[in-house]
């Protein structure tokens, strides 16, 4: 309760995952017959079930058993909201938690806290009263592509942005972040910034008008891969590869390929694998009676024609890759 | 009996819903190129044995042979097959579709590859078959457009065209003028002299010693008697039909001279132009006219159903707000539309909620509705008015024609008004029935209460009413007194002066029937 | 005539009792799979979790079923909850008296129904195409108002009022079951009520008779927003934060939560014990499907099953009617 | 008399042209307002583009239209083209020649419609509540399918035809607008499409006048199936992937296009021309908005506007019926 509300990408009581061995030593043994929750926001999405993935490696790893749900679609916050309060009748060790929106989970949050259970929250909405955050920066996945334009295209040029669901809070700060880097060059214009709701479909169309308004564009910021990859579609319509840069968000196995394929310019890899094995790793440091701080900070990397080889390997390598990263 | 194989032999047939048993072993056996009255009151299950009959609805039991064979299959399609053509009772349309869209539907006029339609085809057997009984149709109209009479002229032609061996009839002139009824009897004496064997129901004893020249009688879903029509008299036949002495009204004493409503200028459209004419406490006025003469509209106009576009309405020497039906009913009017089903009954609810639905306010204390009152009186309403079967819970829409008829009299008594509007009362009435309204109106008279009741049966308005107001072409013709009335002077006040007859339409053109013929 | 009378009452309770039995049977052939399937489902503590994650969508499904009953349909009561939710948050955040604060919402609640209705009973407009574009409306202005943030700082006293509870039932189970009763007496026992099903059985009759069509059109969509509101407040308690997206796919949920219970949307038919259970039967499949550990693709298929089985063992109860 | 028949016969044209007026009038006010705004809007390339993208719709939206018309509605268009789509790419992908692959779609979108239609007609249930079920159903059947992951490896073949133009005009709205033609065909032409409007206008008598009730109503959720899965297709032809959740919302979509056309969700009432023009206008507003960069809560709010507008403009133009 005497917790100030969490902003995850501003908290100053945070670690990188890196760090974690090194400050608090090995994850503590899980005592036989431990359960973990796990709730995500949708399976739809692939990002969501790599996050699943790691939870599951993780366990395995740790011998725990790991319970993953997730809401029948994406925005039904009742719905994820009674299969948390659902799980948490059932008796689980700890929760893992990636809630639709900032609020729709918080009386979990609270039950959970009473019956002192803890919570990790995992990645993008953050719940104000959460006590553990693991996650990347969501307003860095707009910063670094902004940051690729500036470096790689020196004449400037008019870019636009294909959000999100209007009013969730990742889209809305992946925007933001790439928004205001690429505005601070003044040779750059953000042309429009619309609405494409995490569907390709509408992606694809939006991007089809902009396209129309602004034969001139040179890129575009996608807040998802999938929505990414329809926009790579209406610039290949419009015959317009070598002008327009197209990036997403997430760095699932498609959007990896179309980058090998030349399509895609890149992808901001927030490594959903990893992210899932780091929460499970801080479930069980703060079963374990270890006390964290409160956020512990996830990589996430730019992929890019260059760096697509380099990022694409998993588990120990990757870890090898993404260590070397953080470090420098 | 002949020992020709009869047309058609109904044997054993029953049929209950839920409690209610509205046919049990019925047998009938009609001959071929006889016309055949079914007769009994209202409930008496003549429409459910014509839609067992017809394949609408199966039977509980029982078979039905024709020319000795028996009917296989279900449905209306195989009744079909079997040479049955029906008219319903409860007229059954498309609103949205063409009149001819309407007679072909189920059954279009194709190319030679049957994937087309031929509307054009259509139309002009359509035209042709209405021409012998109302040649003003437009068998391109939408039939939404068409008043009830004309839609039951519609459904006879699409019954007439059906090349069928059995036609099966139900009330299908209850909203026809005496004139119209004369086609069509020409017509049933054709398709009799043919060898077509037609059922004909009718509450209208006249018509039925007419055309009829056997006739089975129902009575609470039985037959009570077999009889031929020339060895028989009305007075045995409704005793049969009714089993009970008949309600014996006395006419009303109407002298007071005081105006509760006057109608100055009412106007609408073509429908209703210039009308003007004075009510009186405790009088029976009687509105008469052709078909589409512009009484329903006028009572619509009058009832706030429908906005004027000039004119006045004062009740009691107040101006009554036109065009909304609540004030019209807080001044005491109340209306018994025309159409019963589409306007009159909430087909899904309770006798009792409907006959309430104009005056909950009645039955309200503290924001709650007394349902001990309001059953009590729906149930001494029922009683009143013979409401068969007397049940309040029963939903109004399985009740028989004339007993949902009687709830919206019912109606209205509840609610008091002062002023009755009754269009067609007595369509789908039984004759016992029929003469409990004659009864209501007189009482409902003698209490100072007025009435003004449209009707297309010239004996009916003779026989209720202190004055006629005939319409003609949406004008008020003249206003008969009742001393002197005579059938023949509301006729010829009813009929257009020659030279302005009415439109012919393309089917009766001579070269569009060569045409057709081609 | 004692006797008509009180055999005919006996005989309507019993046939208002056989519609929701229907309903009723599904629900039970739903918790003896699920209680057989897990030992916990059949627990007391789980049952009162079910009712209380039914209770918002019971509380909206209540306002839909009045809608429906009079002929209509309510797209609209999720940005509803969420407008009348984040009026409410921003009026408490600021210190207004919580008593003002759940009042304004409700009549912005109220409000937002009453332009629906009004669109709806004289825009002579269809009821699905009003509140698909209220839907968006709505929601818009929900989004635009509050930025797309949702708004904290509800007080706690607020809060406690729904996340406590009496007598052991949650507080939000005890205020739906109330409201309950109140749609239930309107239903059935004001003149309102008969004309919801007057004016939902046969308009055109309904008019003819007096009743005030329009103004009842527009009760049925004023209940149906204030309801939403209701809901929408019930869920800030229990959050502590309104979110300007909260609502998100209410309407298809009490839809559904109405029609299981026997609603029929050509109007002129409907429950409020059918609509209850509906709710229920809903939060049981929910509540279910995650005891059992059903992965979410397969839970969206049980869903779909379930709805449709349900209401093939209702209509086999029922009959045709 | 000849002119008593050419007289009716216009007023006849002139009702059906004024119907589609209205629906028309709403098109042409948003058309000026977009292009008093931006110059791109009325750019012969742009209106290719508009009608590119209200292609999809417009497929969805026939198929909605005749199920509308014949009194029910199809809220699971888009999980049928999303099992369409991805059982046509994983054949494909297979290596399965292209037409084989199409057939399949289109075998199975109109197994998935026959399904929806059979519930309806021959298990009584409501329209609404059965393809509510099976939106959770076929959506679940694509994403248990696919693991939930989009299907790549479309052949380029099959990619041409729809990214491809005959005559400048793009392939999609080519066949939508073939498919138009046909289905105006069917409901103008045919007895089917004359059953599909008597069983909408009026069941009962459409039984008793002998119309095969039942297998009406199931053709037009075969006819809505087969052209979602159309839908589906040429969706994936442009995008260059199958993806599960493809179709998300589509049902929405697709009502209101049709009901902005016309349709009455009542049934009995609508116009392939009106839903034609419907979806260019839902078209017209999505492009004119991202033209004019509006933000997303504006875009969301100009939309419940347009939608409120557009259909009381289409009211009053055609006036009350
Ligand atoms: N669908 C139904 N459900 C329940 N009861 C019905 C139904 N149809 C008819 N009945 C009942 O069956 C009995 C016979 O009705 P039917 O309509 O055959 O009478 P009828 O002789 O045609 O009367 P009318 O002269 O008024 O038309 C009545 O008691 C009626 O209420
Ligand atoms: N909704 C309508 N659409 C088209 N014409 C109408 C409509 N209502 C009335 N009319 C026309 O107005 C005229 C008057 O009709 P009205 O129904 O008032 O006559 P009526 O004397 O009561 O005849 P009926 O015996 O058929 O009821 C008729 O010519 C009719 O065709
Ligand atoms: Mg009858
Ligand atoms: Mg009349």
């Amino acid at each position: 309760q005497d917790l100030a509300p969490l902003n995850s990408d501003t908290e100053a009581d945070r670690i990188d995952w890196t760090q974690l061995q090194s400050k608090f030593g090995d994850v503590p043994a899980a005592p036989a017959g431990t359960r973990l929750g796990g709730v995500s926001k949708t399976l739809t999405n692939q990002y969501w079930r790599s996050v699943g993935e790691g939870y599951a490696n993780a366990a395995q790893k740790a011998g725990v058993e790991v319970v993953y749900q997730a809401a029948q679609s994406e925005g039904d916050q009742l719905g994820q909201l009674s299969i948390t309060e659902t799980m948490i009748s059932q008796g689980f060790n700890a929760l893992l938690l990636s809630p639709q929106t900032d609020s729709n989970l918080q009386p979990a949050m609270e039950s959970a806290m009473a019956k002192s259970i803890p919570v990790v929250n995992v990645n993008d909405a953050v719940i104000p009263s959460a006590r553990n955050y693991v996650g990347n920066v969501q307003r860095d996945n707009g910063v670094k592509v902004a940051e690729w334009f500036i470096a790689n295209r020196p004449d400037g040029g008019k870019v636009a942005v294909i959000e999100g669901q209007a009013g969730v809070y990742a889209a809305g700060q992946r925007t933001r972040g790439f928004t205001e880097t690429i505005t601070k060059d003044p040779k750059f214009q953000v042309v429009a910034s619309v609405p494409g709701n995490w569907d390709r479909q509408v992606a694809y169309d939006s991007a089809a008008n902009i396209l129309q308004q602004h034969p001139d564009l040179i890129g575009f910021y996608a807040n998802n891969d999938g929505m990414a990859l329809g926009i790579v579609e209406a610039v290949k319509a419009a015959g317009k590869q070598e002008q327009v840069a197209v990036f997403g968000t997430d760095g699932i196995p498609d959007a990896y390929a179309s980058v090998k394929a030349g399509e895609l310019k890149g992808t901001v890899d927030s490594f959903p694998v990893l992210t899932g094995e780091v929460a499970v790793e801080v479930a069980l440091r703060l079963l374990g009676g270890q006390s964290l701080p409160r956020v512990v900070v996830t990589p996430q990397a730019l992929i890019t024609a260059d760096t697509v080889e380099k990022y694409s390997v998993t588990g120990d390598d990757l870890r090898a890759v993404l260590a070397v990263q953080t470090a420098k | 009996m002949s020992d020709e194989r009869p047309r058609l032999r109904l044997a054993g047939i029953s049929k209950s819903f839920g409690p209610v048993h509205a046919l049990s072993d019925v047998n009938m056996t009609v001959r071929r190129g006889s016309v055949h009255g079914l007769l009994g009151e209202n409930g008496a299950g003549k429409s459910t044995l014509l839609k067992i009959l017809s394949g609408v609805i199966e039977p509980g039991a029982g078979t039905i042979e024709v020319d000795g064979v028996p009917i296989t299959g279900r449905g209306p399609v195989a009744a079909r097959r079997a040479g049955i053509a029906m008219i319903h009772q409860e007229l059954q349309h498309v609103p949205n579709l063409s009149v001819a869209q309407n007679m072909f539907l189920g059954r279009p006029l194709t190319t030679a590859a049957g994937t087309l339609v031929t509307r054009r085809r259509q139309e002009d057997a359509a035209a042709r078959a209405l021409a012998p009984l109302d040649a003003a149709i437009d068998p391109k109209a939408p039939i939404r457009t068409l008043k009830v009479a004309q839609r039951q002229i519609v459904e006879i032609a699409r019954a007439l065209m059906e090349d069928c061996r059995i036609l099966a009839m139900d009330e299908p002139t209850s909203s026809l003028t005496p004139a119209e009824f004369d086609r069509l009897a020409v017509l049933i004496a054709d398709l009799a002299g043919r060898g077509v064997s037609v059922i004909y129901v009718s509450h209208k004893m006249d018509e039925v010693f007419r055309v009829c020249d056997q006739a089975t009688i129902l009575r609470d879903g039985r037959v009570v008697a077999d009889v031929g029509m020339a060895e028989t008299n009305e007075a045995g036949v409704v005793a049969r039909m009714v089993g009970r002495e008949l309600v014996a009204a006395e006419f009303h004493s109407f002298s007071r001279p005081e105006v509760v409503m006057s109608v100055a200028g009412l106007s609408r459209g073509g429908a209703v132009r210039n009308v003007s004419f004075d009510l009186h406490r405790g009088e029976v006025l009687g509105i008469s006219g052709l078909v589409g003469a512009g009484r329903t509209e006028l009572l619509r106009l009058i009832a706030g159903v429908d906005h004027p576009d000039a004119g006045t309405v004062t009740i009691d020497g107040k101006p009554l707000p036109l065009g909304n039906p609540r004030t019209a009913i807080a001044a005491g009017l109340g209306l018994l539309p025309e159409e019963r089903k589409r306007e009159g009954i909430v087909a899904g609810r309770s006798i009792r909620s409907d006959i309430a639905l104009s005056s909950m306010g009645r039955f309200t204390s503290a924001g709650l509705i007394d349902f001990p009152a309001l059953s009590a009186e729906s149930l001494r309403l029922m009683q009143d008015l013979n409401l068969r079967p007397l049940d309040i819970t029963r939903p109004i829409g399985k009740f028989s024609g004339g007993n949902q008829q009687k709830a919206i009299i019912g109606r209205w008594v509840a609610a008091g008004a002062r002023i009755l509007l009754f269009d067609e009362p007595t369509r789908g009435i039984d004759i016992g029935a029929k003469a409990e309204i004659y009864a209501l109106i007189e009482r409902i008279a003698a209490e100072g209460r007025s009435i003004i009741v449209v009707s297309s049966e010239l004996p009916e308005i003779l026989r209720v009413a202190d004055r006629v107001l005939v319409m003609r072409e949406g004008e008020v013709a003249g206003i008969l007194p009742r001393t002197g009335l005579s059938e023949e002077a509301v006729v010829r006040l009813a009929v257009p002066q020659s030279g302005t007859e009415r439109p012919l339409t393309a089917a009766s053109a001579p070269e569009d029937i060569s045409h057709a013929n081609r | 005539m004692q006797t008509v009378e009180a055999k005919s009452a006996s005989r309507l309770r019993l046939t208002a009792g056989l519609r929701d039995a229907g309903t009723l049977f599904g629900l039970l052939v739903i918790v003896v799979v699920f209680s057989s399937l897990t030992p916990t489902f059949l627990t007391s503590a789980n049952m009162l979790n079910i009712l209380q994650q039914s209770a918002i969508n019971a509380c909206v499904a209540l306002g839909m079923t009045l809608v429906i009953i009079s002929g209509g349909i309510d797209l609209s009561v999720g940005p509803t909850a969420a407008i009348a939710a984040v009026a409410a948050a921003t009026l408490m955040a600021a210190g207004v008296p919580i008593p003002l604060a759940v009042l304004a919402a409700l009549l912005i609640g109220a409000a937002a129904g009453a332009f629906n209705g009004a669109l709806v009973a004289f825009g002579g407009l269809q009821p699905f195409i009003v509140t698909l574009g209220t839907l968006s409306l709505y929601r818009a202005i929900a989004l635009i108002y509050t930025g797309g943030n949702p708004i904290f700082g509800i007080p706690p006293e607020f809060r406690a009022l729904f996340t406590g509870s009496v007598g052991g039932i949650p507080n939000p189970v005890n205020i739906v079951a109330v409201l309950s009763l109140a749609i239930w007496i309107v239903l059935n026992k004001t003149p309102l009520g008969e004309y919801f099903l007057a004016v939902g059985g046969n308009e055109e009759a309904s008019h003819i008779a007096g009743v005030p069509v329009r103004r009842v059109k527009i009760a049925a969509y004023v209940f149906s927003g204030a309801l939403a509101a209701t809901a929408g407040l019930i869920l800030v308690g229990r959050l502590g934060a309104a979110d300007p997206t909260l609502g998100n796919l209410w309407e298809l949920d009490a839809i559904a939560a109405a029609a299981i219970g026997g609603a029929s949307l050509m109007g002129g038919k409907g429950s409020v014990v059918g609509t209850l259970i509906g709710a229920v039967i809903l939060g049981s499949l929910r509540n279910g499907l995650t005891l059992l550990n059903v992965q979410a693709f397969y839970q969206l298929l049980a869903t779909g099953i379930i709805i449709l089985v349900a209401m093939l063992i209702d209509r086999a109860t029922r009959g045709r009617e």
